[in-house]
C-alpha cells in the first residue's frame, strides 16, 4: 500500500499544480495529506501502538531498469513520520486563509511530502538519498516563490554543500561494504568509515541549522511563506537528525561502532556543538528585531538541544532529543503560523513595529502563548518534559560543560519569548482597527497546539511512542507510566504538578474574586507621576532595542561570529574567482600563447 | 531493416546545398532535422539490438572510409538531432543561408560522433567548426564579429594542430582507421606521444578545455541564443565524445592522468569565473567550461572504474539538454511565463545535480567512481566546484525569476520541451543499461 | 481506606506547610523592613506590618484592570510561588519533592515571573516594560553561576532531586566540603538577586523607574504581588538551604524530628535572609551591566573552579 | 634530404605561430594561419613521401610510389584551408565595416 499513498501524492501534485483557485487547491491538498498520515497511524501496530487499524502494508521495492529502491518502516522513521505527518494537515488547512491563489504552494507542499515519505522509508542509500535531494529542491523551489536573492544562494549552496558530502559519505561506505542496503551495511571502527560518518553528520547538521552551519536560516525563514516556513522549521529541519539517528543508532551496524563512538570525542563533540548552537543562537534571537529571523534563531537554538540529546547518546537523552522533537515540530510551527497571522492582519514584521495585537486578536495570542509557553518549557508543558530529560541525561553523563550551557540557554529563552509577548502582542494598542485572523487559520493553529496539550498531561505516552526505537537501537527504555518519568536522578510526575497548581490556585483564585474591578482604557495609567494626555501622542511602547544595556555588554562578543568568518571566506573565493576571469582577458594572441603553452606542456610532460 | 548511418549525415548535406533551390527554408530543414531524429532513433534500436553497426564507404577498412556505430555513439546522434531539432523551432526567422549552416553544423556534429575514421573526423570538425564561425557571426554586430574571429583563430589553429596530429598518427601506422590504430598501439614509437598531444590540444580547442577555450566566452556572449544553445549541445560535446575516443585509442595511465589534471583545473576555472560574472551569457558559457571539466573528469576515470562510463552519459546528456535550454532562455532578460520558469528551475537543477533529473545520475555515478579509485582530489574538487555553481545559479535564478517579461510561445517551449527531456531521463533511467551493455567503443 | 486517610492526611499537612511557608514569608517581609530600620538607625514597622499591608491592599474595594492579560499576573504569581514552595523540602519534611527535581523548581521559579511579566506588558506603562527587560537581564545575569553551582551539587551528590541531595546531606552539609563553600559564596550572592536585594534590587529600582513592573499594579493586584514577594524570601532562602545547608536536617525519624527540623530550617532561612538584608543595607545599587559584568565574569568564574574541583573529586 | 624539408615545415609552423601571437593586424593573423597550413600540407606529403617513388597513377608499368592517401588528405585540407581563409575575409570586411579599422581591438574580456 505503499505504493498506493506515493502514487496518491504524485498524482495530486500533479493535479494541483494546474489548480489555481487557492481553496480548491487547499482542500485537495488537506484530504490528500490526510492518507500517508493514517498510513502512519496505522503502521503503529508494528510498534505497539494501536491507534487506527486499516492494514497497510509497509514494504515496498521499486525496480527500475537495474536499479531497486527499498522501502520499509524503522521504529524511527515511524516517529518520524508521525510527527511530520500530523504537522501538515493543520499548515494546509491555514494556508485555506492565508493565500489568495494557487501559484505553486500546494503542489510543491505535496512534493515535500513525497520526499519525506521517501526518506523515512527508504531503506538503502539510493532511495534515501534520491529523496533527500528531492526534498531539498523541494524547499528551494519554495524558497524561488519569493525570490529573496540572499537566501537563495545561501539555500542553494548549503544545499548542495550538505547533499555533495552526504553523497560522498554514502559512496565511501558503499565502497566499503559493497551494498547501498541499511540492513546490510556494516559500520566498521576504522579510519575510512569515521570518514565516511563525519560527511554524512556535516551533511545532515546543514539541514539541521547547527552552529556554524546555520546562516542559510535566518534569511530563509525570514522571507518565505509563513505556512511553508512552519513546516520547514517545524518539521523539515528535523529530517537532519533522522539522518544522524538513523546513521548512529538505528542502522544494524551502527551498535558495532558504538564502542569505538562512545569512547572518542566524535560524539562529545557533538554533544557540545549542540549545546553551544543552544547558547549563542539564544543570544542572537534576543536582540532580533524582526520577528522571522527571531523566531528563525529560536528554531536554530531549540534544535541545538536535539544535537546534545544525539550526541549524548543515552536512552534518557534520546528520548529527551526525541521528545524536544515533537514538541519543536508543533510549537515553533504554531508560532510561525501566529507570526503570520499577525502580519496578515497588519503586514508588519518589525517587533518593533507591532504591538498590542493581542487584544483584537485574542485567540491568536492564546495559540502563540501556549506555543511559547512550551518553547519557554514552562513546567507542565510538555516543552519542560523534553528539555528535562536532557538536563538530566547531561548531569547523569557528567557533563559539566553541557549542563550548564544548556540551561543558561534555557534561561535566554525566556528573554526573547518575552519579547515576542511584549513587542508583539501586548503593550500599546497600536492596531485598534484589526480583526481576529480568518477561522481556518485559528483552527490551524489550535490544531498545531493539540498534540502539545496531549503531551503535557500525558508524557508518558511520547516515551511509549519511541520505546520501540530505543530497545531497536539496544538502548535501556525508560521507566514511566502516563503521567510520571522516572530516571535514576529524579522523576517528573505530571499529576503531581497539575494537581499541585491547582491547589495553590485556591489562594489565587480566591483573592481574585474577592474584590470588584473594573476595567479601564489601556491608556489610563501612570507614567512617573503623570496622566499621559490621550490627545498628545507618546510612545508608551518601550520595544525598540529592547535589551540595550545587555547588547552593550554582551554583542562585543557575538560580532565575528560565524557569519564574519563566512564573509572573509566569500570575498577570498570572490577574489580567486575574479583573478580565474581574468584569464579570459579577451585578447586572442593570449588565448593562442595558451594554446601553444598546453601543448608545449603536455608534449613536455609526456616525453618526459 | 538495414539501417545506412551514412544517411545521417549524407541528407543533411545534401539538402543544405540544395536549400537555395528549395526556398522553404524553415520547413525543410524542421523535415529533415525529425527525420534525421527518427533514423537516429532506429538506428539506436538496430544497434541496441543487433550489435555495433558499420558501414564501409569506398574502400575496405584500414584505407577506406569507415563508419562505426555503438550504443553510446547512437545514444549521442539522437541526442544531438533530437536537440537540433527543438532548438530550430525557437528559431522564428529563418533565412536560407542560416538553414544551410546550421544544417551543416548538426550534419559534422553528427559525423564526428559516428566516424570510424580519424581524418574523417577532422573534416567533420572542420565543417562543424566552418559552420559554427559563420552562425556566430550571424548577427553581424561587433560582439558576433569579435566572438566569431577569436573563435575563428583559435579554431584554425587547433585545425592546423590537428592536422599535425594526424600525421604523426599516419606516419607511424599507415592508417587511419581508430580501431586498427587501437589495435595496433603497441608497437607505436615516441612520435604517437607527441601525435597525442597535437591532437589533445586539437580537439580541445573544441571541446573547450582549459586553458584551450579562450573562445568559448566571447563566442557565447556574441552568438544569438540558439546559435549558443546549438554549440553548446552540437560541435563541443562531438568534441568532448571525440576526447572521449582519443583516451581510448591511448590508453595510458599518464593520459589518463593528464585528462584527469586537466579535467579538474578546467572544472574549477569554469566555475569560479563564472561566479562572479554579470552576464547571463557569458556566465552560461564559464558554466560549460566548469561542466565540460566534470565530464572530462568522469573520462579521466574510464580505465579505473565502471562508473565513469555511465557518469559520462548522463552528464554530457544533462549537460547539452540544460545548457541548450538556458542559453535558449538567455534571449530573454526574465522568465516570465510558467513555461520558461520550469524550463530555467528544472535545467539548473538537472546541471546542480538535483533529482529526478539526469544530472542527477551523473553526479551520483561521478562520485561513486571517484570513490571507489579513493580519488580524494576529484571529490574536493567536486564539493567545491558544486557549492560555487550553486551560488551563481541561485544568484542567476534570484534575477530571472522575478523578471516578468512576455515570451511568444515559439520562444517558451522549446526550453521547456528541453527540461522535459533531462526530467525523463532522471525519471526513467533505462539508460543505467544501455551505458552498461554497451561500452565507448569496443572495436 | 487506609491509604486515602494517609493521603489525606498528607494533603492537609502539605497545605499546612505551604501556608506556614507563606506566612513566615509575609512575617519575613516586616522583620526585614524592621532590621533595615534598625542598621538606618530608625525605629521602622512592626515586623507584622506585612500582614497589615497585604491585607489593606486585598481588600480594598475599588480595583481597575487592564483586561484579562493584566489579571494573569495576579494568578499566575500566587500560584506559581505556592507551587514552588511546595516542591522544596522544608525541614526535611518532603512535601511533594519526590515528584519533581531541582530543575522542576528552577523552571517553577520561572511561572510568577513570567505572569509578572505579562501583566506588566498588558498594563502598557513603559517603565514596567523595562522593569520586566531588567528583570530578565537580572535573571540571566544570576541564573549562570547559580546553575554551574548546583551542577557540581547534583554531580557530587549524582542525583537531581533536591530530596535526595537534603538527605545525602545529613550529618555533612554541603558547604563544609570546601568547593562548596565557594559555590555556597556565589549562590549567595545569586540569591541577593533572585531576592532583589541590592546592590541587585535594578529591576524595581523605585528611584529611576518608579518601581518598574509593578508601577501600574494597585488593590488586589498589588497584593497578590506582595504575597508573591513574601513567598520568594521563603523559597529562595529555602532553595540555598536545602542545597547547601542540609535543609535544617539535624534530626531523624518522628515527630519530635520533624519539629525540631523545622526550628533548625527557620533559623537557617532566617540567617540567610538576614545576610542578605545586610549586604543590601551596606551597597548601593548596581547599573544593570555592572551586575550582568559581576555576574557573569567573577562569580562564574569561582563557580567554575569549585565546578571543576567537584568534578576531579568524582573523577577520582 | 628529408630533413630540410622537415625544417622547412617546422620554420613555416613557428613563423605563423609567431604571426598570429605577435601581430595585431587581422589580415596578418589570418595569413600566418595560411602560413601554418601550408606547413601542415607540406608535412602531410611529406609523410607519405617514400624515396625514389613516382607519382601514384596507374601507367602499367611502376613498382614503387608514393603513398597516395597523403595526396588525398592534402586535397581536401587545401580546400578546408582555402573555405576558412574566404569565411575569415568576409568576417574581416565585416570587422572593417563595423570598426573601420582591421586593428584587433576586445570588445568583450572578463
Amino acid at each position: 500500500m505503499v505504493e498506493m499513498v506515493f502514487a496518491v501524492l504524485i498524482i495530486a501534485f500533479i493535479f494541483t499544480l494546474f489548480i489555481k483557485n487557492n481553496r480548491v487547491a487547499s482542500i485537495i491538498s488537506l484530504v490528500v495529506s490526510l492518507f500517508p498520515l493514517a498510513a502512519f497511524l496505522d503502521w503503529g501496530r508494528e510498534f505497539g501502538i494501536n491507534l487506527i487499524s486499516i492494514g497497510f502494508e509497509n514494504t515496498m521495492n521499486i525496480n527500475m531498469a537495474g536499479i531497486t529502491l527499498h522501502f520499509s518502516i524503522s521504529p524511527l522513521a515511524w516517529f518520524f513520520g508521525i510527527m511530520l505527518f500530523s504537522l501538515i494537515p493543520p499548515i494546509l488547512l491555514y494556508s485555506y486563509s492565508f493565500f489568495s491563489k494557487n501559484d505553486g504552494f500546494y503542489p510543491f507542499m505535496i512534493l515535500l511530502m513525497v520526499s519525506v515519505m521517501g526518506i523515512l522509508l527508504s531503506s538503502d542509500f539510493l532511495s534515501f538519498f534520491l529523496f533527500w535531494e528531492l526534498m531539498a529542491l523541494g524547499i528551494f523551489i519554495m524558497i524561488c516563490r519569493n525570490g529573496d536573492r540572499k537566501a537563495m544562494v545561501r539555500y542553494l549552496s548549503y544545499s548542495v554543500l550538505s547533499g555533495v558530502l552526504i553523497l560522498a559519505g554514502i559512496a565511501l561506505l558503499y565502497h566499503m561494504n559493497g551494498t547501498l542496503l541499511f540492513a546490510e551495511i556494516m559500520l566498521k571502527a576504522d579510519f575510512e568509515t569515521m570518514v565516511a560518518i563525519t560527511m554524512l553528520i556535516i551533511g545532515f547538521a546543514i539541514k539541521a541549522a547547527l552552529m556554524p552551519l546555520h546562516t542559510w536560516v535566518p534569511p530563509v525563514y525570514s522571507t518565505s511563506d509563513e505556512p511553508f516556513v512552519a513546516f520547514l522549521s517545524g518539521g523539515l529541519s528535523k529530517i537532519g537528525y533522522y539522518g544522524m539517528l538513523l546513521l548512529l543508532f538505528a542502522m544494524p551496524g551502527a551498535r558495532v561502532m558504538e564502542a569505538y563512538i562512545n569512547s572518542s570525542i566524535a560524539t562529545y563533540l557533538l554533544a557540545i556543538i549542540g549545546s553551544l548552537t543552544a547558547f549563542f543562537a539564544t543570544f542572537l534571537a534576543i536582540f532580533e528585531d524582526d520577528l522571522r529571523k527571531l523566531l528563525a534563531y529560536s528554531s536554530i537554538a531549540q534544535l541545538g538541544y536535539i544535537a546534545v540529546g544525539i550526541g549524548t547518546g543515552s536512552s534518557i537523552a534520546m528520548a529527551g532529543a526525541l521528545f524536544q522533537a515533537f514538541n519543536h515540530a508543533f510549537f515553533k510551527a504554531t508560532l510561525f503560523l501566529a507570526a503570520g497571522s499577525v502580519a496578515y492582519r497588519t503586514g508588519k514584521w518589525k517587533i518593533s513595529e507591532l504591538g498590542g495585537v493581542a487584544y483584537k486578536m485574542p485567540l491568536t495570542f492564546m495559540a502563540a502563548l501556549f506555543a511559547i509557553f512550551a518553547l519557554a518549557a514552562i513546567p507542565i508543558t510538555s516543552g519542560f518534559a523534553a528539555k528535562w530529560l536532557l538536563y538530566e541525561a547531561a548531569i547523569e553523563r557528567r557533563y559539566v560543560f553541557i549542563a550548564p550551557i544548556m540551561l543558561i540557554a534555557g534561561v535566554g529563552a525566556f528573554l526573547y519569548s518575552f519579547r515576542i509577548l511584549y513587542g508583539v502582542f501586548l503593550g500599546e494598542n497600536r492596531y485598534p482597527d484589526i480583526k481576529e485572523a480568518p477561522k481556518p487559520m485559528v483552527a490551524g493553529m489550535f490544531l498545531l497546539v493539540m498534540p502539545l496539550i496531549i503531551f503535557l498531561i500525558f508524557p508518558g505516552y511520547m516515551l511509549d511512542m519511541m520505546d520501540s526505537f530505543l530497545s531497536s537501537a539496544g538502548l535501556a527504555t525508560i521507566s514511566h507510566s502516563p503521567y510520571v518519568i522516572h530516571t535514576t536522578l529524579g522523576n517528573y510526575n505530571t499529576i503531581a504538578v497539575i494537581v499541585g497548581m491547582m491547589f495553590a490556585m485556591i489562594p489565587a483564585f480566591l483573592i481574585y474574586v474577592l474584590r470588584k474591578q473594573h476595567l479601564v482604557d489601556f491608556e489610563d495609567n501612570f507614567i512617573g507621576g503623570e496622566i499621559p494626555s490621550l490627545y498628545e501622542h507618546i510612545s508608551m511602547h518601550a520595544a525598540h532595542n529592547f535589551y540595550k544595556p545587555l547588547k552593550d555588554v554582551v554583542m562585543p562578543y557575538l560580532e565575528g561570529g560565524a557569519t564574519s568568518i563566512y564573509s572573509s571566506l566569500y570575498k577570498v573565493v570572490e577574489k580567486i574567482a575574479d583573478g580565474a576571469r581574468k584569464i579570459y582577458d579577451g585578447v586572442v594572441q593570449d588565448y593562442a600563447i595558451y594554446v601553444m603553452l598546453f601543448l608545449l606542456i603536455i608534449a613536455g610532460w609526456l616525453l618526459w | 531493416m538495414v539501417i545506412h548511418p551514412v544517411l545521417l549525415i549524407a541528407i543533411p548535406l545534401l539538402f543544405a546545398f540544395l536549400m537555395p533551390l528549395l526556398k522553404r527554408a524553415k520547413a525543410v530543414t524542421i523535415i529533415i532535422l525529425l527525420f534525421n531524429t527518427l533514423l537516429a532513433i532506429l538506428m539506436f534500436h538496430n544497434v541496441y539490438n543487433n550489435g555495433p553497426l558499420y558501414e564501409i564507404i569506398a574502400f575496405s577498412p584500414p584505407i577506406g572510409i569507415y563508419l562505426y556505430v555503438d550504443n553510446i555513439a547512437a545514444l549521442l546522434a539522437v541526442m544531438i538531432n533530437l536537440l537540433a531539432f527543438i532548438n530550430f523551432l525557437s528559431v522564428e526567422k529563418v533565412e536560407i543561408k542560416f538553414a544551410m549552416l546550421y544544417l551543416l553544423a548538426v550534419a559534422s556534429s553528427t559525423g564526428i560522433v559516428i566516424t570510424g575514421d580519424i581524418f574523417n573526423m577532422f573534416v567533420f570538425f572542420e565543417i562543424a567548426a566552418v559552420s559554427s564561425y559563420a552562425l556566430v557571426a550571424w548577427k553581424r554586430d561587433k560582439e558576433a564579429l569579435e566572438g566569431a574571429i577569436k573563435y575563428m583563430v583559435l579554431g584554425s589553429i587547433a585545425s592546423v594542430l590537428m592536422l599535425v596530429g594526424i600525421a604523426f598518427l599516419y606516419s607511424e601506422f599507415r592508417s587511419l582507421n581508430i580501431y586498427d590504430i587501437m589495435n595496433r598501439m603497441d608497437e607505436g614509437s615516441v612520435l604517437i606521444l607527441l601525435s597525442f598531444a597535437f591532437l589533445l590540444t586539437g580537439i580541445g580547442v573544441e571541446a573547450e578545455i582549459f586553458p584551450l577555450n579562450g573562445w568559448v566566452p566571447d563566442a557565447y556572449q556574441g552568438a544569438a541564443g540558439s546559435i549558443a544553445s546549438l554549440l553548446s549541445f552540437g560541435p563541443s560535446k562531438a568534441g568532448i565524445y571525440a576526447i572521449a575516443r582519443l583516451l581510448m585509442i591511448f590508453s595510458w595511465q599518464q593520459s589518463y592522468d593528464l585528462a584527469l589534471s586537466v579535467g579538474i583545473m578546467t572544472l574549477l576555472i569554469g566555475e569560479l569565473a563564472a561566479f562572479r560574472q554579470e552576464n547571463v551569457k557569458r556566465m552560461l558559457a564559464y558554466s560549460s567550461i566548469g561542466q565540460m571539466g566534470l565530464i572530462l573528469i568522469s573520462l579521466s576515470m574510464l580505465d579505473s572504474t565502471d562508473y565513469a562510463i555511465i557518469a559520462f552519459f548522463f552528464l554530457l546528456v544533462s549537460h547539452a539538454a540544460s545548457k541548450g535550454a538556458l542559453f535558449l532562455l538567455s534571449e530573454r532578460k526574465g522568465f516570465g511565463s510558467n513555461a520558461s520558469k520550469y524550463a530555467g528551475i528544472v535545467s539548473v537543477m538537472s546541471l546542480i545535480g538535483m533529482p529526478p533529473m539526469a544530472g542527477f545520475w551523473g553526479k551520483w555515478y561521478i562520485i561513486m567512481g571517484a570513490m571507489q579509485m579513493e580519488a580524494w582530489w576529484i571529490i574536493a574538487a567536486i564539493v567545491f566546484s558544486s557549492v560555487v555553481e550553486a551560488a551563481y545559479f541561485a544568484r542567476y535564478l534570484s534575477t530571472t525569476m522575478q523578471e516578468e517579461e512576455h515570451a511568444s510561445i515559439i520562444a517558451a517551449y522549446p526550453p521547456a520541451i528541453m527540461a522535459t527531456l533531462t526530467l525523463l531521463l532522471g525519471i526513467l533511467p533505462f539508460i543505467y543499461k544501455i551505458a552498461t551493455i554497451g561500452g565507448v567503443i569496443n572495436g | 481506606m487506609v491509604t486515602v486517610v494517609s493521603g489525606l492526611i498528607n494533603v492537609l499537612i502539605i497545605a499546612i506547610y505551604a501556608t506556614v511557608a507563606m506566612m513566615i514569608g509575609i512575617l519575613f517581609m516586616g522583620i526585614g523592613r524592621k532590621i533595615v530600620a534598625r542598621v538606618h538607625n530608625r525605629v521602622g514597622p512592626p515586623i507584622y506590618q506585612g500582614f497589615i499591608d497585604i491585607a489593606k491592599l486585598i481588600l480594598k474595594k475599588t480595583n481597575i484592570t487592564h483586561g484579562w492579560i493584566y489579571d494573569l499576573a495576579l494568578l499566575f504569581s500566587i500560584t506559581g510561588i505556592v507551587l514552588t514552595i511546595l516542591f522544596l523540602p522544608i525541614g526535611g519534611v518532603k512535601l511533594l519533592s519526590t515528584e519533581g527535581d531541582a530543575f522542576l523548581v528552577l523552571y517553577l521559579l520561572a511561572i510568577p515571573a513570567l505572569g509578572f511579566a505579562l501583566g506588566a506588558g498588558a498594563s502598557g506603562n513603559p517603565n514596567s516594560a523595562i522593569g520586566v527587560m531588567r528583570a530578565l537581564v537580572m535573571m540571566l545575569s544570576y541564573e549562570l553561576p547559580f546553575v554551574i553551582s548546583m551542577v557540581a551539587l547534583m554531580i557530587y551528590y549524582d542525583t537531581t532531586s533536591i530530596a535526595e541531595i537534603v538527605a545525602s546531606q545529613y550529618g555533612k552539609w554541603a558547604i563544609l566540603i570546601p568547593p562548596f563553600a565557594i559555590s555556597a559564596a556565589v549562590a549567595d550572592m545569586a540569591l541577593q538577586g533572585m531576592l532583589m536585594e541590592a546592590p541587585f534590587d535594578i529591576p524595581i529600582a523605585p528611584h529611576e523607574i518608579a518601581s518598574g513592573p509593578m508601577a501600574e499594579f494597585g488593590g488586589k493586584h498589588l497584593g497578590s504581588l506582595m504575597i508573591y514577594k513574601a513567598g520568594t524570601i521563603v523559597a529562595y532562602t529555602t532553595l540555598f538551604v536545602d542545597l547547601f545547608l542540609g535543609g535544617g536536617v539535624v534530626m531523624k525519624g518522628g515527630i519530635v524530628a520533624d519539629v525540631v527540623n523545622f526550628i533548625v530550617w527557620f533559623i537557617l532561612i532566617f540567617l540567610v535572609f538576614t545576610l542578605s538584608l545586610l549586604i543590601n543595607t551596606s551597597f548601593p545599587r548596581f547599573r544593570i551591566e555592572q551586575a550582568f559584568k559581576f555576574y557573569w565574569k567573577y562569580e562564574a568564574v569561582l563557580a567554575i573552579i569549585a565546578l571543576v574541583w567537584v568534578y576531579w573529586m568524582v573523577i577520582s | 634530404m628529408i630533413w630540410a624539408i622537415y625544417f622547412a615545415i617546422a620554420s613555416l609552423l613557428a613563423i605563423g605561430i609567431y604571426g598570429v601571437i605577435t601581430k595585431k593586424n587581422l589580415m596578418k593573423i589570418f595569413i600566418s594561419i595560411s602560413i601554418m597550413e601550408t606547413g601542415v600540407n607540406l608535412m602531410l606529403i611529406a609523410i607519405g613521401y617514400i624515396p625514389g617513388g613516382t607519382a601514384p597513377i596507374e601507367n602499367g608499368d611502376f613498382t614503387t610510389y608514393v603513398d597516395p592517401l597523403p595526396q588525398a588528405l592534402v586535397l581536401t585540407a587545401i580546400v578546408i584551408g582555402v573555405s576558412v581563409l574566404a569565411l575569415a575575409l568576409v568576417m574581416v570586411i565585416n570587422y572593417y565595416e563595423k570598426n573601420k579599422t582591421l586593428e584587433y581591438r576586445r570588445l568583450m574580456k572578463w
